[in-house]
């Protein structure tokens, strides 16, 4: 059962790729709202945010199905947005609302949807690597010609169970693409300083295609999915992708002084490689859409935004009987 | 025992292999990973015949990956799979605690109950092989600590059979904990067309006593049963219980056992310090604190890493002697 | 306490930094690596200044690498250093634990005492800040359970000072645990030029009391000089005693206290099932049995992932009142 | 401080290769008397041997000064001798008694003798490799110019925990060479089977100097272990070595009808690729050794495994005191 794979950048249109600018403008300011309800000790814990990382999500999972799976990480709001989550079940996870992903029992760092394919976040660097890998091993298994796509940090690439996940992928040519999201950064450690050779050689070491892409511009990261969506659903095994990234602000949310880094180094990225200022040029240059269209596609966002959070503000906290439910499923 | 046998009396091993084969027949999803667990059939032998019976779609020899075997389990589980796969030693246990621990015992509670991990781990336990410090561990007490795991440890044929076919169809990721040395232990199990399974959290008294309940996991159950033996010729009847699942553990059981003979001891082959005989005695002490006549007392390996030499091996594991005088002691005063 | 204090009061975190300081100072073969404790000072800032003071040379930022950070450790120990690592959170042990305990709990039994591995690894333990199943375990069980470890749980910034010395200049792998939520705690610690170490296997009577025993570990110390405070009005007095160290175990201090006040409570932060509650329980009883008056009593973490949710996290720790509630129970009978 | 690396092989003369000669003969006679042993039931619990495999150690162990450390594994005498384990004490280990290296602690899969730079035998695949990597990074600190040498098998290059150590070792340039022993199996397995890729590019991949060596040949191996020690001494880091070789008898002693192998291909490598013969080759043939001499070297060896194994079973069990000795060091 061999299924086409999606269709390239150079075939899509405008309407997909308006759609593909509106998420990534949702992740922004959702992902901005975090921030703000964090500082005002609405959001409870510890969270991370994807601000100027958003290419990489959403130019990933539009080359997804809805029944594709992935995993995620600490660092994970975006990868469940764009995979499809609702912004409110979002919102009320953040704030441990029962009406939440997880019934307020996950946070930020292990929101789980199944009904869009996503197998959850993850707060162990790393952990959600062999799980991406077994689910792409049961897709193969049961024939429904599903892929699994496994994002994570460049921080996870010295962490052991990435190899072996690896290996497996390749000796059984599993359906999985891995997606290194190289952002330059582990916390506040440089990625170059704690890691050997080329990333992208850790995938050819193991006989797996591989392909770098500029994780700042949805569409080369979109067609990058493609061809790693084609080559998994043809059978022909995994795929490594590294992404080239950037974390506009910090860490975590107590990361303010980003002493590890310059604000030079920093402005560089923003200013020139802001991965939804590049859609924006590319529609209003290349597809002759108007700013004031664009500019609508934001403020119906933050409208969207604002009525979520209202909702998930309201929303009940999970009773004390919750505690004890979900230890051990039926 | 609920179920008739017929007289067929089958090895530990072999009641494993039928559990795996019928659970495999019954249900597609039933898939078997691990190390050399295929065409070798395992290095205990214990998966004998399950490639060529169920073919090499279901049934897969590894890389020695022991975090990737069980963390291909938790992903293949939450997708459709139940997954059966096999840690050689309870010892590399050490080496897939994150995928356990951390991801497949929690996954269903972190994901509001959204997502389930059915997955069974099968894994050794157990000293007595002169294999030293590093494969010589029961580390089942790790595992039953962690609130989301379930935690087997069958003592019998006809139990492992029993008890492992639950396993592999609860919805919850469970560790099935075997004795290498009982692998080659007879026992009656019923025909293979007889489908039986063993609920978990139920405890199974192998002996009924009077005098002194003894508490014992795994193989340990044959030690308390020779000590019981030899005690009933001095003329104490001592009732020994299996609880045969730690994670749920079936506490009722043992509380009214030792309500009714006033006397305790637990044995277990993991250390005996922050063991699973702290746990079961600390239970009993709580529970049944007004029957007691004398102090619950308990019997685990010696904590030092498990010797190579057989002068040193034999002293660290609960011996049948070690129970009977342990007993002496207790009726005596 | 055997030291003047001057009145100098500093935080746990500030008192952990200057053991090392001290120790790097002393010894030049102290060593210290982990994720981000060098330029970052760690990520909850207890190492701040150290790269600066000792040098790249002595201080190194890892990759992510629970594991190798562990492993490396250990062959560093065979040969000469005494590093002092850091696993950022408890819950990453997971992936580090066949290097704890497979190699640096067993090398010098396995290699006949030829070989020793003087190496520290700090991490942490504890709930209640809202990082949910996967950064709030108190994993110090599972490390108390293998012989060849040492387990140090601080309490306040002089024991941890203290006993953070002792445990660099030890000549065994130790796991020193910290309660995150307690590095801003305050408490009186001699000057720096005074030189003190606190010896292992010392528990300490944090309060005197003759109605009742409480054991409890690490920041629990807090929640039961609260609960003995709150008692005392009730005209309960409670004897608040902290093991300090798991392993090895002041058994005899526990036991004595407890047959003088009938009545103990053990409270910890881990997950009560097979939990150090469990361990201590287990042991009071049986020694203490004669002089009890009812059933000694656990208070250990609720049985569940911990989950994110501040109304359910709240639940799952043992709090002031909880202990005062159960203290009221006990010695109403 | 650079110190001179070890002469390779052109340069050492018959004497040094007579030496080398005469280790492997030790080691093949070692090995064989195990098995015996083994079957008459004096050796407890589990042993692997090296019989085929002994170019590896010899050829590695002979680049290397007494200071310079080792680490190894389950199938770990081969290693122990090379490095310079004394038979009897050996032996003794072997049988579980107290005048062994470890004391009758440790047994096969675990002998450590500080005094040849051995830090211990593992019985955990892949268990040595962050310990001889941490060995590395403390002669590095100490600045003693030792290097450590990570034996391990095909069999471990799929242990997670070798990622993590080769990116230690690469980013420090750490004086430590990997060693790999591909002898096409792990337990019943074929290497090629469950391994991805090139074992090669395991080390490239992470910028580490790779070579591969005939494992069969003690020369080549000799040569290759010179130029890692060189490449470590003088400061430039790491090395990975593969090396091809076989095991001509079964992984375990129950191992024993090898099912996962033919026996042509068992006879290929054992009639055309015996080291212990190649080198006996070279020294008759372009040394102008007589072969009386070299079976000298034999019989002299027969004789002393002969003494060894004597003294070995003469000498005490460990008492019922040492229990409890050592759990802890003062
Ligand atoms: C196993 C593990 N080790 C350490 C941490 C702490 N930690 C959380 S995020 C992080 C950095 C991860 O870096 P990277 O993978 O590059 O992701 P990024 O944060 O840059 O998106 C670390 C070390 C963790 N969560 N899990
Ligand atoms: C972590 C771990 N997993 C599994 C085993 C069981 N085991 C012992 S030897 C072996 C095969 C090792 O193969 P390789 O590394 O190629 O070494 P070889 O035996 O071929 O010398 C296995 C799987 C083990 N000892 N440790
Ligand atoms: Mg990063
Ligand atoms: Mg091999």
């Amino acid at each position: 059962m061999k299924t086409k794979g999606p269709k390239p950048s150079a075939e899509i249109g405008v309407e997909k790729l308006t759609d593909m600018y509106g998420q990534m403008v949702t992740i922004r300011l959702f992902e901005e709202r975090v921030v703000e309800l964090y500082r005002r000790a609405q959001i409870p814990g510890i969270a991370h945010v994807s601000i100027g990382q958003e290419a990489v999500p959403v130019g990933i999972c539009n080359a997804l199905r809805t029944n594709d799976y992935i995993t995620s990480t600490h660092r994970g709001h975006a990868h469940c947005l764009a995979k499809g989550a609702d912004i409110t079940q979002m919102f009320a996870e953040l704030f441990g609302k029962v009406t939440g992903y997880c019934r307020g029992k996950g946070g930020s760092m292990h929101i789980a949807n199944p009904a869009t394919g996503n197998l959850g976040a993850n707060a162990i660097v790393g952990g959600s690597i062999p799980i991406a890998t077994g689910a792409a091993l049961s897709a193969k298994l049961r024939k429904t010609n599903q892929v699994a796509v496994c994002f994570f940090g460049d921080g996870a690439l010295n962490q052991g169970v990435l190899l072996e996940s690896m290996n497996f992928a390749s000796i059984w040519r599993l359906p999985v693409i891995y997606v290194c999201e190289n952002n330059q950064y582990g916390e506040y450690t440089p990625t170059k300083r704690v890691t050997a050779g080329d990333i992208e050689m850790r995938g050819k070491a193991l006989d797996i295609r591989t392909a770098v892409a500029d994780g700042m511009d949805v569409l080369a990261v979109y067609d990058a999915a493609c061809e790693a969506v084609d080559h998994a659903k043809s059978g022909k095994g995994p795929s490594f992708l590294v992404m080239e990234t950037y974390r506009f602000i910090g860490h975590g949310m107590s990361d303010v002084d980003r002493a590890y880094r310059t604000r030079e180094e920093e402005q560089e990225w923003q200013r020139a490689r802001d991965p939804i200022d590049r859609l924006r040029t590319t529609l209003i240059e290349e597809w002759r859409l108007k700013q004031s269209a664009l500019d609508a596609i934001s403020s119906g966002v933050a409208k969207q935004i604002d009525i979520s959070v209202e909702a998930a503000q309201k929303a009940p906290l999970p009773a004390a009987e919750e505690l004890m439910k979900h230890v051990y499923a039926d | 025992m609920s179920m008739q046998t017929n007289g067929r009396e089958i090895t530990m091993s072999e009641a494993i292999n039928e559990a795996i084969r019928e659970e495999m027949g019954r249900d597609e999803n039933v898939v078997l990973w691990g190390e050399d667990v295929g065409a070798a059939g395992g290095v205990f032998k214990v998966t004998k015949g399950i490639l060529d019976r169920f073919g090499p779609e279901r049934v897969f020899d590894t890389p020695i990956s022991e975090a990737g075997i069980v963390g291909l389990a938790v992903g293949a589980a939450m997708t459709g799979l139940r997954p059966v796969v096999e840690v050689m030693f309870g010892d590399f246990l050490t080496l897939a605690m994150d995928q356990l621990v951390n991801q497949a015992a929690k996954i269903h509670y972190m994901s509001g109950g959204t997502f389930r991990v059915p997955m069974v781990v099968r894994t050794t336990l157990g000293a007595g092989r002169r294999t030293a410090a590093q494969h010589s561990q029961s580390l089942h007490a790790w595992v039953a600590h962690i609130p989301g795991l379930k935690v087997v440890l069958p003592s019998s044929p006809y139990d492992a059979k029993g008890l492992l076919k639950t396993a592999i169809r609860d919805n919850n990721p469970v560790v099935f904990f075997e004795d290498k040395i009982s692998y080659q232990r007879k026992g009656p199990v019923p025909d293979p067309d007889q489908d039986y399974t063993i609920s978990f959290g139920q405890a199974d008294v192998k002996r009924e006593g009077s005098d002194l309940t003894i508490i014992a996991t795994s193989s340990m159950v044959h030690m308390a049963l020779t000590a019981a033996s030899k005690l009933s010729e001095d003329g104490i009847q001592a009732e020994v219980i299996d609880p045969r699942t730690l994670v749920p553990l079936d506490s009722q059981t043992l509380i009214d056992s030792v309500k009714k003979t006033s006397r305790c001891i637990v044995v277990d082959q993991g250390y005996q310090s922050f063991g699973v005989t702290a746990e079961i005695a600390a239970l009993v002490a709580e529970q049944a604190f007004y029957a007691l006549d004398v102090p619950v007392r308990r019997l685990g390996a010696v904590d030092v890493p498990i010797p190579f030499s057989p002068s040193l091996e034999d002293l660290t594991i609960p011996t049948v002697e070690s129970i009977v005088v342990l007993a002496h002691e207790m009726v005596a005063g």
